[in-house]
């Protein structure tokens, strides 16, 4: 075990499983200079400028090009900078790498891992903080992985190089600094599509990914001195998602909250609430509930980004709502 | 002196391709083939020259209108009929369709229904190549409309930059669907786009299969040897409609039959007369052709649809559908 | 009123508020000769080629165009052919047109009208037949809307191009040629958000929008010989969707089935789901049930494609479950 | 002989840009300024050269890096610092940031986040200006770097096509972020890419605001009359960091300080010297540059916050979030 942050913890993880395959390389803006958030720092230096190549400010083709870089046998790491930027190569994530394989009857395959980060994040703004996790659930052929540790952020991300199916990998941007232990075993992998129960909890469920966990984790404990015992299961991967673990979950405390960073509207914690009313609707103590920001772009000032911030109250009180019910 | 035996070859795939393509837009007009099918009639000059000059080793990624890239590459046109029938055992199991025809096991890495996509999928290839030490070559054909799509530009640009074993085919026919593509295309065209993107471009009569196979024939030992990408202009015609059931009204009736004139094969046809290859051989060639494309598509009739379940399979590994 | 198709209605609807608004324009690939699926037939020939233009292939640039033109104050209709392509467009969709407004403090309105075709279509396979009216109900700053009928992909239409807002306007390639009443008096429109009671019923509710809607009528009608009488709710607009008219018809009913064409994992359907289980949990008789397709591209082969259908059969079934329940 | 009066008008914008941003870093540094701050030191002189020519109704477009742009049309560096600050009264109302400035009433159409975005609307813009019947140019500024996106491709091509009043600006100061753009930019350059598209491409000297005056002057005046899209690369350099957090340790400090002998503004002054301008009036502008920059800062450091529940105004009219 290491004290890492969750930049260096995938850091960590690249570079293992770039010394373990040589297929494995990366692409992407100023990669060389070691990332716009230093999550790449030393690895061009180690493994050279064919294998950390620093690409002209084109996204169509670097996602469109990891592609055919995948279907002929290489596993390329995608660094698309920001979710938000991510959407010039949208055509090339969906109508190419999530389909290949299927529409040529399973003759490609298409190991790619596209690291889109995602979040709001200091004043950032509309075009950076964008969480679009929901969008990727909804396309066949992807994966999408959310890590909310540095832990996670290792064994995930080296999960996600070693898996033959298109990744869609959204490290959150208020994250990076985050530290944890780390374990060093270059073996050691987290499987894709296994929730993780975060805190043990009897009388709310709160399902939940990516920062979002940290925020919920504050929340139970501040509940806990309310007398309240809040199970939170971090989700971790987005698809597959773990079904099991959160319906057995569900199934203890009979009531759910899903608490997002993205905008409510049709995120993924729809899928969340709806898969869960649809299965255990006559069993449930309260109605599910879902938390997420309002369907308004995010602002820059402060007072106006952090009004569509999910709070640690916001989880507070709907949990009392919730076990009051 | 051209050789006539390597023309010959080229006649004849030229040849397949046509049977080929008349058949599969008669099956569509007849319902039995159901998706669009965009047929290179008059175009295979290009695919026939090109792809006479890769290696199977080589690959190569196409179009909406990619059936002859994939049989010069050396695809089974069976296997295609079977495949634009939606029938078990076709490229794709059925579940691609004419715009989705792949054969990796020849080096063809996928049609593709997005104009100007297979680009940056080609570059990405020869980078893939290059990175696994190989020396694959990647020939990419795109049609002059793709040319105003940003990620031809990127693509362009990328394979400059990295200097990849890149061979750019742009089918110049004129029309994207039904609009002339000059009406929406600024500056000298393809070729000038391309050498402002640093890749050395040639220009070319693509209804000329041994003036193709000539140019792609030095382009790609020079690919090959590390000379970095290279753009081809092929100048050409689409004979028929956009797709089968585009009767082109909006093409002027005589100068499709002017164009009719340059027909790659009939030239063909000449030049190898020209070069003393007897009539009975070209006749004999043509039969050959009809024959295999006709039993291609008795076979595809008579085939078995594919198991419905497979509509699941081949998604994804971790959190298919059940 | 006249006997109109859906393309035909939108023609009629497009060109009345052409001859109505002179900044309205169209612009999109082979408008000139009528568009892909003949709905701009005859509209160059009455507006000429600078209000109906013929664009090269460059989806990226129409759309963006389309924002910078309605910014300076004229009202643009895009052509984006097929809601696949759309995805070459995303960024200038979501990064542009939906935030111009909110990003520059309200100095903006992009007014533009974004139609792209939806749904499966005899065997176009996985790059011309999604449907993804899920990801823009999830963007801030656009409507999205789609119409069933004739009459309202006219009326529809008219409201969209007459709204200041980025509309999403998604038709389905299935029902071109359907035909129906349609009003002449270029004054009618149909307000954005507000749904249509496509059928009266009293014991299950069946919200949908777009194609399904006939195919649930369908269904409504099968399941009224075996004595359960069916609401279809046709949404019209997704956002904003009438949520009173759901929740009340709802109320009545006890049940909703939501069926949608698109997939089923976090498609709109998981919000109408959710929203219900939220807001009506402890009062429905029997569970919120979602159908859409399999998490899986769409096929060309009939069978296959057939076998992602959401059918008649289908509906009945969960209908009749539901209604045991 | 060179008009002294222009030229001193134009240090004077250039000076007020410069100490716009010399404050907006510092605020940067010192946390009371939260996003991203692109400064444009070192490249004042082509949004002044430019902006100089174009009318009030005319309009812009801009990148990351459009404080100068935004001086130059006219908007106020009060309200601009404001915005920085996102305190209420600023461009955007506090919604934007230094990314997002826009001011409709100068014909500022916008800052913007997504490198090369801005192309695309200008030429729209363009188009929509011309339907309208108003005689309006519409100049669109970027950098070198994006030069590889696609969309700049797609926009000059559009903008040639239909011959649209478009002046493009291309700001080549060597970087794209921290990678030196020559490094991922194949073939001849920027000029070249615009000829190859359909639009006369001019070099000028980007830190000689006389020289940028004098050549956008008579292109807008092409423009204006109806000779299509030009085309500007302005050779310029980034004095200081991508963002004020940028130390740059990517380049050579004897590369920057070696170009700092080249600023627009020190040239501007020494040749408002040589022209005869007294010292005193040119320290005059300095210090009422300086002031005015100043009073900005005090008034934005005052200022109150906006009202949190205008995080939710302007979103849409229909559907609006309540
Ligand atoms: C991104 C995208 N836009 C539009 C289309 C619709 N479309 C299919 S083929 C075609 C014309 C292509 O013209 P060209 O590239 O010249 O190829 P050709 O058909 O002439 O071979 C168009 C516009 C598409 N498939 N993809
Ligand atoms: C589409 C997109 N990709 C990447 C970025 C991140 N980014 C911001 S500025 C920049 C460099 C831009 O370089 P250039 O166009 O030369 O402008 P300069 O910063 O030099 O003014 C990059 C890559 C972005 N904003 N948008
Ligand atoms: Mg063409
Ligand atoms: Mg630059």
């Amino acid at each position: 075990m290491s004290q890492l942050t969750y930049a260096q913890a995938a850091m960590a993880g690249l570079s293992e499983e770039m010394r373990r395959d040589p297929r494995v390389w990366a692409l992407g803006e100023d990669l060389g200079r070691g990332g716009v958030f230093g999550q790449y720092r030393g690895l061009q230096q180690e493994f050279g400028p064919q294998r950390v190549v620093d690409t002209p400010i084109s996204e169509s083709t670097i996602m469109g090009a990891a592609v055919g870089a995948a279907m002929v046998g290489t596993r390329p790491v995608v660094e698309l900078r920001f979710a938000d930027f991510a959407l010039c190569a949208v055509d090339e994530m969906v109508n190419q790498a999530a389909k290949a394989r299927f529409m040529f009857g399973g003759q490609a395959r298409v190991p790619v891992t596209i690291r889109q980060p995602v979040g709001m994040w200091r004043s950032s703004a509309a075009q950076h903080s964008q969480s679009l996790e929901a969008w990727y659930v909804h396309i066949p052929g992807l994966v999408v992985v959310m890590p909310a540790t540095p832990a996670d952020n290792k064994g995930l991300l080296k999960a996600s190089i070693r898996c033959d199916d298109p990744v869609i990998y959204m490290e959150h941007k208020d994250l990076w600094g985050l530290t944890g232990e780390v374990p060093d075993d270059a073996d050691v992998t987290v499987p894709l599509g296994q929730a993780r129960i975060a805190r043990d909890g009897a009388d709310v469920t709160v399902v939940t990914w990516s920062k979002m966990v940290h925020v919920s984790l504050s929340a139970a404990a501040e509940l806990a001195k309310r007398g309240l015992s809040v199970e939170v299961v971090d989700l971790r991967t987005l698809w597959p998602w773990d079904r099991t673990a959160v319906l057995s979950s569900v199934a203890k405390t009979g009531r759910l909250i899903v608490v997002q960073e993205a905008v409510l509207t049709c995120g993924f914690g729809a899928e969340v609430a709806a898969t869960v009313a649809e299965e255990m609707g006559g069993q449930l103590k309260a109605p599910v509930k879902r938390l997420g920001s309002p369907r308004a772009p995010i602002s820059y000032s402060r007072p106006l980004e952090d009004r569509v911030r999910v709070t640690v109250d916001h989880i507070v009180d709907a949990a009392l709502t919730l076990a009051r019910a | 002196m051209r050789d006539s035996k390597r023309l010959a070859a080229q006649y004849l795939t030229m040849r397949r391709i046509r049977a080929f393509e008349d058949r599969a837009e008669t099956m569509a007009r007849d319902g039995k083939v159901t998706g669009a099918v965009h047929a290179s009639v008059g175009q295979e000059g290009i695919a026939v020259g090109v792809c006479a000059n890769l290696l199977p080793s080589d690959k190569i990624t196409t179009t909406h209108r990619g059936h002859g890239h994939c049989i010069a590459k050396g695809t089974s046109p069976r296997a295609m009929m079977l495949e634009l029938f939606g029938k078990a055992g076709g490229t794709s199991g059925g579940k691609g369709g004419s715009m989705h025809i792949a054969d990796f096991s020849v080096g063809m890495l996928g049609a593709n229904g997005v104009v100007a996509d297979g680009l940056p999928i080609a570059v990405g290839a020869a980078q893939g190549e290059k990175l696994l030490g190989r020396d694959t070559v990647v020939c990419c054909f795109f049609g002059d409309g793709a040319t105003n799509r940003g990620p031809f530009m990127e693509a362009l640009n990328w394979a400059a930059v990295y200097r990849l074993p890149v061979l750019f085919v742009c089918e110049n026919n004129s029309y994207a669907s039904t609009t002339r593509t000059e009406t929406v295309t600024a500056g000298p065209g393809p070729s000038a786009r391309a050498e402002s993107l640093g890749v050395p471009a040639f220009s070319v009569d693509g209804n000329d299969v041994a003036a193709v196979d000539e140019l792609a024939g030095r382009l790609v030992r020079e690919i090959r040897a590390g000379a970095g990408p290279k753009f081809i202009e092929a100048r050409t015609y689409r004979l028929h409609g956009h797709t089968a059931a585009d009767a082109g009204a909006y093409r002027d009736a005589r100068e499709v039959e002017e164009r009719w004139t340059s027909d790659p094969i009939a030239r063909c046809a000449a030049e190898l007369r020209r070069l003393g290859v007897p009539d009975s051989d070209i006749t004999a060639m043509d039969e050959a052709a009809e024959r295999e494309m006709a039993d291609a598509v008795a076979i595809a009739l008579a085939a078995p649809w594919p198991d419905p379940r497979t509509a699941f399979t081949d998604v994804q590994d971790v959190g298919a559908p059940v």
